[in-house]
């Protein structure tokens, strides 16, 4: 196995499009090492993108905020500017793992993995948030929804690696929320979660979007749910109906960590109850 | 063995050693650098007991390649003590029978310390989340919390 | 084995003082050496393959490729492994190795040792193994039904009548109690019958099974190894692999955790193997997927109860049919749960049948009080209902019913003095029964019983010709007992605690001990070490009359030192023990007492724990609020370490109740062997736990001491259900409560 | 003296709870007992332990039975 460290993206790019074996990008290798020490992954090289300057920053200007692929979860938790932005998106990031993971762990690595049950990726989504792509030759950018296309796989091609994640420029009366269910307090992947992101104008929702995590192959947005609140000042009826919505979304498996039946249901309670949160966050009242 | 060479400070000291790439920094530690403290529990990062500091930074050793830690600064339960003395952890880890049969000690001395380095004066809370990546089976961690409750107020004097 | 009762009133100066552990230092410091940490010139690395099916005919393993591979210094397999025990230790054997069949996923089928660990994961991958894959069975019911695949055809039920001639899963059945039920049952007023069902745990050591072997060709040889019985696994390994005990060593590590589950061999015969085969050191080490995929889980089990009341809370009749999954090998698990489900009552009409059953799964191994959580959830979770259903106090209605000194068990004999009334009494009285529950929260208690056993103990004293005193134990320290051991001996010499170094010997330096468990380190090792300090004592006093040239019988022994009685010795000073050990070399060499012992009549214990959860209604998430543990324990030696394994049995058993539970999936592998989905509690999942501990002497120990290690994890199980049943309003009979198994109960009440 | 059988080792003596044997020690109580039910055999090799006056006793077979004692046959306790 050869380890490369490379300090552009680009120089990243280009070892990774050129490894004829299996090429796997190590940023804090919380799920890459675990999945070498199963036996499920036996690389012939690795890229470990930490060194790369780019990969290192987080950016919060006029345009929006940018973090980069190798920011570990610590580093996001202690920035109290981005954690004051976003509120949602920086709890799921955090959730990931132990203190231990939060060390090593990153956004883009928990998006990349492609699990459906990824923290990080339905705060992500329900953000807006978009990736920024760097292949050998072009650099593009991907909303996040439009990464994952299934359990462990991904929209990259060859070579293609994400230099950073970009989220939104939001109105003054926003917040965002994320929950999930776990049946320990730590220390466990989510059985069903839910990142909602909206902005108020006049006390009454005007944006939403709602996405659910570990209830389909992949996070799913739920327009539904976002259509339920939008309009309301999130009054009972509207919560309501935004777990309906966000229950009859879900496509989910039975599996060791929950069932079909339970995922579902809970899945409104979560949508529900991030919804209430972000609400608050953003400054509304009933 | 087809090694690559790494340079790291250990517990202040310069270390080097040589590894194969695909071998964890908690097989490098253990089996080249002799430090048998940091203990493998999972070798998949839910349990803890591998817990080292890397450039400052609380991790899970078993997590991070050997190769990672080329110019990194480590540190382990075996840099906890002063030459002559405990650190308060240690101490209070023993005087509140905090540990039976030990095999995860290490781990929660470096989570402990790591926490008190940025938080002075946890509460129970904050403790218990702190301390929950690093699994215990034998105390039920009343005692554990204890201690590091303890060893906070113990520091927060030595600091006066 | 009765001893003079005068201890009821002793007066101990150490002993029951909060000293600091012997070990505590290389404990923090990361000196201590467990399993893996030893190391030995031109070492091998010893890895295992292992089955990816759950019952299927071993057609052929082909080796070739992989012992031709550089590096590789050993292949072994079953064919390496002749069996030398006429059958005795077959299926431990077995166990370790595959024969002509795997019987669960995970079971071992090769082994190699090679310079390092990628040579020998390679050459793991060069082992051609052909299948037949056979149908399996792991679910205990299933596994009973007629028609369900045969796991070890040949067994025919044991303890049925007339002897069975077809073979079955069900191994044995035994049935325990007195009385007559159905006259039993006809007296009732109310009468419950409820079936239950418990899944699978582990005990969840955090270290790995691990050891290192060394064995020379004259057949010497050496283990170092992470063990509950250094001696045990010398037994066992010498007469698998046909080698003399007096030549195989066996040093135990310091153990990261055992809990039962390392009493057995599992990966340390082969090591011993793999190192014969290539005359070099080999060290092997489970992953912690091989863990939990191979080494002892306990039983999963389903049960039917059913107990009658009158109105006034006396219970008429009980019985229960427990159906214990004994993994792939049988043993007497079913019996152990028959013999404790109802043990804490004292009722005139009492039957208890078990079944040990075979399925596609691991050998079972024994998990702290083996068998009884289980039975316990199941009587105990019925005595809240009948509680309910009469209109009384659970506590009440057990407090009524409670065996005392003189009251007949339901497995058999008699009692003598025992805790059960008192832990209830102040399960009563305790401030957590009277704290306000908020909404959705509820509150809950149970009670628990496990026998204890004592066992072969021996112990030597040696004392220094300054005055310290080297104290060899045995018996594996698996929860402190090195600092209770110390602080016995200290007791009985009459000197400081810091004056006694105690260390566990290897077994070539003292004769054999059992194996640590059954709660038996404390009362058995304590047994050995107060007889042995005590002829040290004697020892003692004949130097000092050697010193003054008196009779020995003019000597008295107090408080350390060597007294002369009589007036005609008013002009002698006393002799202290560092004196008497200064001039050891004068008067005879070196100072020592030693004691062989088979500690029987350990002395059975109870609890009763208190607890209170919060149910979320709307996820079935449980968070357990506040946890209480009242335990007899004869006699606390070191409080500190006493309260642990209260409160680590607690925690054990909370996670039973609510979140740990092998699954399997339909092709019969385990779903979850790991620390991220096998949910064992974390910090922040646990209040503090409070503990009380109740003393009421054993009166077959010196000292009083009852066994403590084990009773504390038999009540959590059945204390969680009551509590969460009365926080969600829907009784729970499947353990673990997990949120959906919960979630599903409410909807299904509300539906 | 009345020796009471409990679990399974009552099907080894054809289903009896309890039988009489004159026996001054636990070794000798084992020996008679094999010697009137040979299947006691199977149930021998896991291990008996015996019950003399509520006290188990797993490895001691030279201990003396006192006369008029209640005298119980259990299966070989194993724990954790």
């Amino acid at each position: 196995m050869r380890y490369e460290a490379p300090t552009t993206t680009k120089e990243a790019a280009t070892l990774l499009a050129k490894e004829n074996g299996e090429a796997c990008v190590l940023a804090g290798g919380t799920d890459l090492l675990v999945r070498m020490k199963m036996g499920l992954s036996e690389p012939d090289l690795i890229v470990d993108i930490k060194h790369i300057p780019a990969m290192q920053e987080i950016k919060i200007s006029a345009s929006g905020t940018k973090i980069g692929a190798a920011v570990s979860g610590t580093r996001l938790g202690d920035n109290k500017a981005l954690k004051k932005a976003w509120p949602g998106v920086v709890e799921a990031t955090n959730l990931i793992g132990s203190d231990q993971v939060q060390g090593r762990c990153t956004m883009v690595g928990n998006l990349c993995n492609a699990s459906p049950a990824a923290d990080s990726v339905p705060a992500m989504i329900a953000a807006g948030a978009k990736a920024v792509v760097v292949g050998p030759k072009k650099r593009r950018t991907v909303t996040v929804e439009n990464i994952v296309t299934g359990p462990g796989q991904t929209s990259l091609e060859k070579g293609e690696v994400i230099e950073s994640i970009t989220l939104p420029k939001r109105s003054g009366k926003s917040g965002d929320a994320y929950l999930r269910f776990i049946p320990r307090t730590e220390m466990d992947i989510a059985v069903v979660s839910a990142g909602v992101n909206l902005t108020l104008e006049k006390g009454v929702v005007k944006t939403a979007r709602v996405c659910l995590g570990a209830v389909a192959p992949t996070a799913v947005l739920v327009p539904d749910a976002a259509k339920a609140i939008i309009g309301t000042k999130l009054d009972k009826a509207a919560l309501e109906s935004l777990a309906a919505a966000c229950s009859a979304a879900c496509n989910p498996i039975d599996d060791k960590r929950g069932t079909v039946e339970y995922r579902t249901k809970v899945a409104g309670v979560l949508g529900r109850r991030a919804a209430e949160i972000a609400f608050k966050r953003a400054g509304g009242s009933k | 063995m087809t090694g690559v060479l790494v340079d790291t400070t250990v517990n202040g000291d310069a270390v080097q050693f040589a590894c194969p790439t695909d071998e964890t920094l908690l097989d490098s530690l253990r089996d080249r650098v002799g430090l048998t403290g940091v203990k493998e529990g999972c070798g998949t990062g839910d349990c803890g007991a591998c817990s080292i500091t890397l450039d400052g930074q609380l991790v899970c050793s078993c997590l991070v390649l050997g190769v990672e830690a080329n110019g990194s600064e480590i540190g382990t339960v075996e840099g906890l003590a002063d030459s002559e003395s405990l650190h308060p952890l240690q101490e209070q880890f023993i005087n509140h029978a905090a540990l039976q049969c030990g095999i995860c000690t290490p781990g929660f001395l470096v989570a402990a310390k790591a926490l008190l380095d940025k938080n002075k004066d946890p509460s129970e809370e904050q403790i218990r989340y702190a301390l929950a990546g690093n699994l215990c089976r034998c105390t039920g961690y009343d005692k554990i919390v204890r201690a590091v409750q303890a060893a906070a107020k113990d520091l927060r004097k030595k600091k006066k | 084995m009765t001893h003079d009762q005068s201890f009821t009133n002793q007066k101990f100066k150490v002993v029951g003082t909060r000293v600091n552990r012997p070990d505590g230092v290389d404990k923090v410091t990361g000196r201590a050496k467990y399993g893996a940490d030893a190391t030995a010139p031109g070492q091998l690395v010893g890895l295992f393959l292992r089955s990816p099916h759950a019952h299927a005919r071993i057609k052929k393993i082909d080796t070739s490729k992989a012992e031709k591979l550089k590096g590789v210094k050993a292949v072994i397999t079953s064919a390496d492994l002749p069996d030398h025990t006429n059958g005795a230790l077959l299926d431990k054997l077995t166990n370790c190795m595959a024969r002509d069949r795997v019987l669960y996923d995970g079971h071992a089928v090769a082994a190699v040792a090679a310079i390092d660990r990628q040579t020998a994961k390679k050459a793991l991958k060069l082992i051609k193994v052909s299948y037949e894959v056979l149908p399996h069975v792991t679910d205990v019911d299933e596994a009973m039904k007629p028609g369900a695949p045969i796991v070890q055809p040949g067994t025919k039920t044991r303890g049925v009548d007339p002897k069975p001639t077809k073979d079955s899963n069900v191994a044995g059945v035994s049935t325990f109690g007195h009385g007559d039920l159905d006259a039993g049952f006809k007296e009732a007023d109310v009468i419950i019958e409820k079936s239950y069902k418990t899944e699978q745990t582990h005990q969840g050591y955090i270290e790995p099974h691990a050891c290192l072997a060394s064995v020379g060709p004259d057949g010497s040889g050496e283990l170092w190894v992470t063990t509950q019985g250094h001696y045990t696994y010398r037994t066992d390994c010498a007469a698998l692999l046909g080698m003399d005990l007096a030549k195989l060593k066996v040093t135990s590590s310091e153990i990261g955790g055992g809990f039962g589950g390392k009493t057995h061999v599992w990966i340390e015969p082969i090591a011993l193997a793999l190192s014969r085969k290539a005359n070099r050191p080999v060290k092997a080490v489970m992953t912690r997927e091989e863990v939990f995929k191979a080494s002892g889980p306990t039983c999963s089990t389903s049960m039917d109860i059913k107990i009658g009341v009158k109105k006034d809370g006396t219970i008429t009749a009980g019985s229960a049919h427990i159906r214990y999954q004994d993994g792939a090998f049988p043993f007497i698990w079913g019996q152990l749960g028959a013999m404790t489900a109802f043990a804490c009552y004292d009722l005139k009409n009492v039957q208890a049948v078990g079944y040990d059953v075979l399925v596609n799964r691991p050998k079972v191994a024994a998990y702290r009080a083996p068998s009884a959580p289980m039975a316990a959830f199941g009587v105990e979770s019925t005595m809240d209902l009948l509680a309910e259903a009469i209109g009384m106090d659970p506590v009440e209605l057990r407090i009524k019913n409670a065996a005392k000194e003189g009251t007949k068990a339901s497995y058999g004999p008699t009692y003598g003095p025992i805790g059960i009334g008192p832990t209830l009494e102040a399960a009563k009285n305790h401030p957590h029964m009277k704290t306000k529950l908020k909404k959705n929260q509820g509150r809950g208690m149970a009670c628990g019983f496990w026998f204890n056993f004592g066992g072969q103990t021996c112990t030597d004293i040696n004392i220094g010709s300054d005055g310290t005193v080297n104290l060899s134990l045995g018996t594996v320290d698996v929860g402190g007992s090195r600092a209770s051991m110390s602080l016995i001996c200290a007791e009985e010499l009459g000197i400081p605690y810091e004056q006694v170094k105690a260390n566990v010997a290897d077994t070539s330096s003292l004769g054999h001990n059992d194996t640590t468990e059954g709660s038996r380190g404390t009362f058995s090792s304590g047994m050995a070490t107060i007889f042995a300090a005590r002829e040290a004592i004697e020892e003692l006093k004949n130097r000092a009359a050697q010193m003054w040239d008196i009779p020995v019988e003019e000597i008295e022994w107090i408080d350390g030192e060597a007294r002369a009685v009589g007036q005609q010795h008013d002009n002698l000073p006393p002799l202290t023990l560092k004196e008497i050990a200064a001039k050891a070399a004068g008067t005879g060499g070196p100072i020592a007492g030693h004691n062989e012992v088979v500690a029987d009549g350990a002395g059975v214990s109870f609890a009763s724990h208190i607890c209170d959860v919060e149910v979320d209604p709307e996820t079935g998430g449980t968070k357990v609020v506040r946890y209480t543990v009242i335990q007899d324990a004869g006699k606390a030696i070191h409080p500190d370490y006493v309260e642990g394994q209260f409160q680590g049995g607690a925690a054990q058993g909370i996670g039973w109740a609510l979140n740990e539970e092998y699954i399997y999936g339909e092709d019969g592998t385990l779903q979850n062997a790991g620390f991220l989905d096998y949910r064992i509690p974390v910090c922040s999942d646990l209040p503090f736990i409070d503990t009380q501990i109740l003393e009421i002497p054993n009166p077959n120990h010196p000292y009083g001491i009852r066994g403590v290690g084990e009773t504390s994890i038999v009540p959590p199980l059945a204390a969680i259900g009551n509590a969460v049943s009365n926080a969600a309003g829907v009784r729970m009979t499947h353990v673990p409560m997990s949120p959906p198994r919960i979630l599903k109960a409410i909807e299904d009440a509300g539906a | 003296m009345q020796v009471s059988l409990t679990g399974g080792l009552r099907s080894a003596a054809n289903g009896a709870e309890t039988i009489d044997i004159e026996a001054e020690t636990i070794r000798e109580l084992m020996n008679k007992l094999l010697e009137a039910y040979p299947d006691m055999q199977d149930h021998m090799d896991p291990g008996i332990a015996v019950s003399i006056d509520g006290e188990i006793y797993r490895d001691s077979p030279a201990k003396k039975i006192p006369p008029n004692s209640e005298v119980f046959l259990l299966p070989r306790l194993q724990g954790g």
